[in-house]
């Protein structure tokens, strides 16, 4: 095992992918020489040359277009937005064509491309680059999405995400890029759709994707120091999205709280409160309670960034509030 | 005309009266409720497919538009297919899930319409990034309409194709209207080909009535892309025979301007030059007989061919 | 009263509110001579000329973004997209720069405009023509979101979208333009963000909008016919919601099924159960039941077409699984 | 040189200048953590805001781009509201909710920066467009750089501008580049203002760096905005004096192509050219000692300004 940076385990995920099939190449803004805007291509150009590790003029509906044209065509293109905001640019063709294209032909054509993207609030960013825009993916059938939130994870999933035939959306948070996790030296893969039970706990069943699961972790920590056992479920792909771990663990523990850093309304939270309450109203003790994002863009100002995304001290709070 | 010319002629009067008569016919079936949804005839513009696509390679790929089944025609579908495709059966090309819209066929090389104006230029650019990424020489060509260049995806994908010098032929199928709007409402521009300037490629502007003509113009723009130096943007100037789709009369369309495109209709200008070539009166008879027999078979097959199943389609859709 | 069909009485509330401000004017694709694909604008380029009624080429996005600018500067823009499936194309100018602009300049600047547009499937349009995409917009703080169910509705509703201030998603169904319904000859308003009791009744809640609405109201007679009284809740508008009247209405029923047309997964009925589970979770009888989309493209095929949408069928069984 | 030419060089002298100071000092705050977030500096490229500024009326408007201090400041706005809003201050021109990326001012006319590279294309042609539903003469400048002249909204508004013949000059920030890309590398055009020729409209390209020719060019393309024949699209060759933002290094950044475009530095033209006018180096030196004062004062009131109120905000978002 060795330590490495999110970043570091995703480009080594590219890495092993590109050597190991020659049809996958990288397409982006400042992806080449540079190596990208938060250093996932580093060194990649390098090894790969232009023809693999694609520079692109700012135009995001168009790369993202032919990214799914050229996995049609069986190349399997990783194509990267700076900012899941600007992904806004390349929604025609990500939901029009990428998601469909496989259903519309029949099942003749399949689209095996990786949209690699960022978001999220920290930086001081301001309201078009921080974010958190997974909904809009989650609610278009035909694509899958994912949403690491460490280093392991990161380079697992993004492997399967390059090997997967459809369309993968694969969001990566600006938070993250630098924070350090164990990850083995030899290949592994981690199957999209399977949760990762990151804390075991039996008192309250804490679901969370991205960056809010290291924020569940130290609040589960601050529980167990009150005696309340947290479970904190790492969706990881969000879709598909394994149903199962969920309700194996609200079935143990009766209380629910899901979490995560996107706008309340209209966040997945609700689908994932929705569908408990469907599958299993009678397991729940109490009602399931929401920890998201505040419904605003995101204000400059950094006490005011900070006000708009769930805080550690939010959930435990949350969890407090349930008795 | 030498013999070469000739057959190659009389392959292209046949396959320019078969999209005619297909959609002719498919028209005559949507009046029977046969065929559902939106119907966007090619007549009027049989001379663009079959001009540019008889220059190409079996394999080099296509990207279509809503007005597709011309290009689907002349690129050599099974024309039962694709009219079991419009009637929406479990025997169309894309099972029924497509339609009009959306017929698609990836072993002949061709990647499919699109019912999104400008969407699948994107789509053709990145198959022909895909062919220079494998050294392959094969070709993309995207065809589109005046309407969708004025799309931001013109822009962004022919700048990129010339940047990357790829392998693809920009099809501008000018038939002077985007539904209603006429294309000096939208442009002022006289020739759309001039905006191959803003990239730095070459551009060309044709008759789009004239099949051999273009056919014959092919020449240079694939030579340019199968040897890597480029994309090339080609205007066919030409004229809707009705409005833009099944529905719409095209009362708009000046009766002067559609009676001299009609009068300079791409079968006709076939037909001549095959009389020129010297084919016999006899001959283009049985080619039109051919034809007429190919297309009653493409009905009769529609017709008779199961919808799709239910159960298949919800077993499918489970894991989405 | 009169009776008037919905897509007449839309063009009546954009002709009133024309005459009324010189601001206002209109924008879009074939919307002048022509009158529009589903003739809402028809007449009005006869009134108001070509400065006022515009003809764009096919730049969805940038028309948008214009739309905005226009509006920024005082005026008063209906924008109109022929199709929500289309609006992926302005996802940009619609999220980063309208939705946002108001918040992100301080409160300076406002954007009046409405984006008006239309979904659904039913007419054998396939899977880029037939989308209920308004959960895109739901989740995107800044934008209102209207989506009238009836003529009388439609014309109040889009007169108020025209007159607010903010930025107003105003999307129709194309099954629903040749309905028609009764609307008072003088002017009304009808307020953003008041739900519609379209039916009452004390044993079950039915939430739905727009086109499902006529479902759900079939479906009510149905369920009347066996003796279980449904009250039928028209949202008219989802953002912002009326909370109050939903959560009226299960107070008294104890049973709560949402309906639309849009896809289940992601769609807006996960956040109304949430809602409604987090505010009245103790008045529920039963686990709200989400009656929605399949999760897939729509197919062209109408024999698989309508397996994709709810029918009066699955709301009626919906209802008679709660017991 | 006459006497207004000398005032007019002197006011402009001194704006950029101000322009120059007001983001030196700035970096010096960021580095301090005063300044947080994305700061994209204008320095080298003054000359653009202040020629192209100078040659507008006070209510005609501007639409400014992520790197828009300049233009903010051309725009004659207040340097201690611009700062404050950098500090994310309670003072700042949109209260501290928009920062760098972010700045507007709508009472002098200024739509504001944008953070999405292209994004204020399509709102300053809607405003243009309003200000011709209006039977205004206000005029809109659409500032971008070569950059964003690639992205297909660029392509729609400029085709969109002509044919309705809106009030609106284009200006193209030539700065040779988006981020580390060249512009070499993303069009293979020398001149982007060819790219007029595509939408039927004048173009001109302009030194970047010479204030005073830009705004004696800028004479042609107002007065066609303002009686109806509509667009421009004029771009300013001018270069970046150091990388992309201020945490870029700008290694990429040829050391010969920096220097050279270095020794023809905006603020020096100004000054050879006040030389030339006669002004004197002791005037020149109190508009120095001016500026000074000027943009010390804006630190100083943006350090002094209160954090925007948490209590507010999360009064201001519950109807959200
Ligand atoms: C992005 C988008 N905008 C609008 C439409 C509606 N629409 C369908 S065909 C058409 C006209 C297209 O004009 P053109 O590109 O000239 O193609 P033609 O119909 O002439 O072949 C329009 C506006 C669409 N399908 N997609
Ligand atoms: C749509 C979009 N894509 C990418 C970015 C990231 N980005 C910020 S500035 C920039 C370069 C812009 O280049 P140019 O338009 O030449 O402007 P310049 O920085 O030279 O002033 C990029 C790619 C963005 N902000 N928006
Ligand atoms: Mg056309
Ligand atoms: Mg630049």
């Amino acid at each position: 095992m060795a330590m490495l940076k999110y970043r570091d385990a995703l480009r080594l995920a590219i890495k092993e992918e590109m050597e190991r099939d020659p049809l996958v190449f990288c397409i982006g803004e400042g992806i080449g020489e540079r190596g990208g805007s938060y250093k996932v291509t580093d060194q990649l150009y390098k090894q790969f040359g232009p023809g693999r590790v694609i520079d692109t003029p700012i135009s995001e509906a168009s790369f993202v277009g032919m990214a799914a044209g050229a996995a049609i065509v069986g190349n399997r293109p990783i194509v990267e937005i700076l900012f899941v905001d600007f992904a806004c640019l390349a929604m025609d063709q990500v939901i029009n064509q990428a998601a469909k294209y496989h259903f519309m032909s029949g099942g003749q054509g399949f689209v095996p491309m990786v949209l690699r993207t960022q978001g999220g609030a920290g930086n001081s960013l301001a309201a078009q680059h921080s974010q958190s825009l997974e909904a809009l993916f989650y609610h278009i059938p035909g694509l899958k999405l994912v949403m690491p939130s460490t280093p392991y994870d990161a380079k697992g999933l993004l492997k399967s995400s390059i090997r997967d035939s459809d369309p993968v959306v694969f969001i990566e948070h600006k938070l993250l890029y630098m924070t350090e996790g164990e990850v083995p030296e030899q290949e592994y893969l981690i199957p999209l759709g399977k949760a990762d039970v990151k804390r075991e706990g039996t008192d309250v069943t804490l679901v969370t994707y991205s960056h809010m699961t290291l924020k569940c972790l130290e609040a589960a920590e601050r529980l167990a120091a009150e005696g309340v056992e947290a479970e904190v479920i790492d969706l990881r792909t969000l879709v598909p999205m394994d149903r199962d771990c969920i309700l194996a663990s609200v079935k143990k523990t009766g209380k629910l709280v899901i979490v995560h850093e996107a706008c309340k309304r209209g966040g997945i939270g609700g689908d994932i409160a929705a569908m408990v309450v469907e599958e299993a109203f009678f397991d729940l003790d109490r009602p399931p309670v929401r920890i998201a994002g505040k419904n605003t863009p995101i204000p400059f100002s950094l006490n005011l960034e900070k006000l708009c995304v769930p805080s550690v001290d939010d959930i435990v709070e949350a969890v407090r509030s349930l008795g | 005309m030498n013999e070469a010319n000739a057959d190659l002629l009389r392959t292209m009067y046949q396959v320019a009266l078969t999209i005619r008569r297909f959609e002719e016919a498919a028209i005559g079936q949507y009046r029977l409720w046969n065929i559902r949804g939106y119907f966007h005839p090619y007549i009027g513009e049989e001379a663009i497919a079959v001009g540019v696509i008889s220059a190409l390679q079996p394999d080099d790929y296509i990207v279509s538009t809503h007005r597709g089944h011309g290009h689907a025609i002349a690129k050599g579908h099974d024309t039962r297919l694709v009219m079991a495709e419009l009637f929406g059966k479990a025997t169309g090309y894309c099972k029924g899930r497509g339609g009009s819209m959306h017929v698609s066929n990836l072993g002949q090389f061709n990647l499919g319409a699109n019912g999104i104006v400008g969407g699948g230029i994107p789509l053709a650019t990145g198959a022909a990034m895909g062919m220079k990424q494998k050294g392959s020489r094969q070709v993309v060509v995207s065809f589109f309409s005046d309407g969708a260049s004025n799309n931001g995806v013109f822009h962004e994908c022919v700048n990129m194709a010339a940047i990357y010098r790829l392998p693809i032929l920009y099809v501008i199928e000018n038939n002077h209207y985007a539904v209603s709007t006429p294309v000096e409402q939208s442009t002022l521009l006289r020739d759309l080909s001039k905006r191959s300037e803003s990239y730095g490629i070459p551009g060309l502007s044709l008759d789009g009535n004239d099949a051999l003509r273009i056919y014959q113009a092919m020449a240079e723009p694939l030579r340019r892309a199968r040897v890597g130096e480029g994309p090339t943007l080609i205007e066919c100037k030409t004229y809707r025979h009705g409005g833009h789709h099944i529905n719409d009369p095209g009362a708009y369309m000046p009766k002067e301007d559609l009676a001299r495109w009609k009068a300079h209709d791409p079968i006709d200008v076939l037909r001549d030059y095959l009389a020129a070539a010297g084919v016999t009166e006899a001959a283009i008879q049985t080619i039109k007989a051919r034809v007429e027999e190919e297309v009653a078979k493409a009905v009769e097959f529609a017709s008779q061919s199961p919808q799709p199943s239910e159960v298949d389609f919800l077993q499918e859709i489970a894991s989405l």
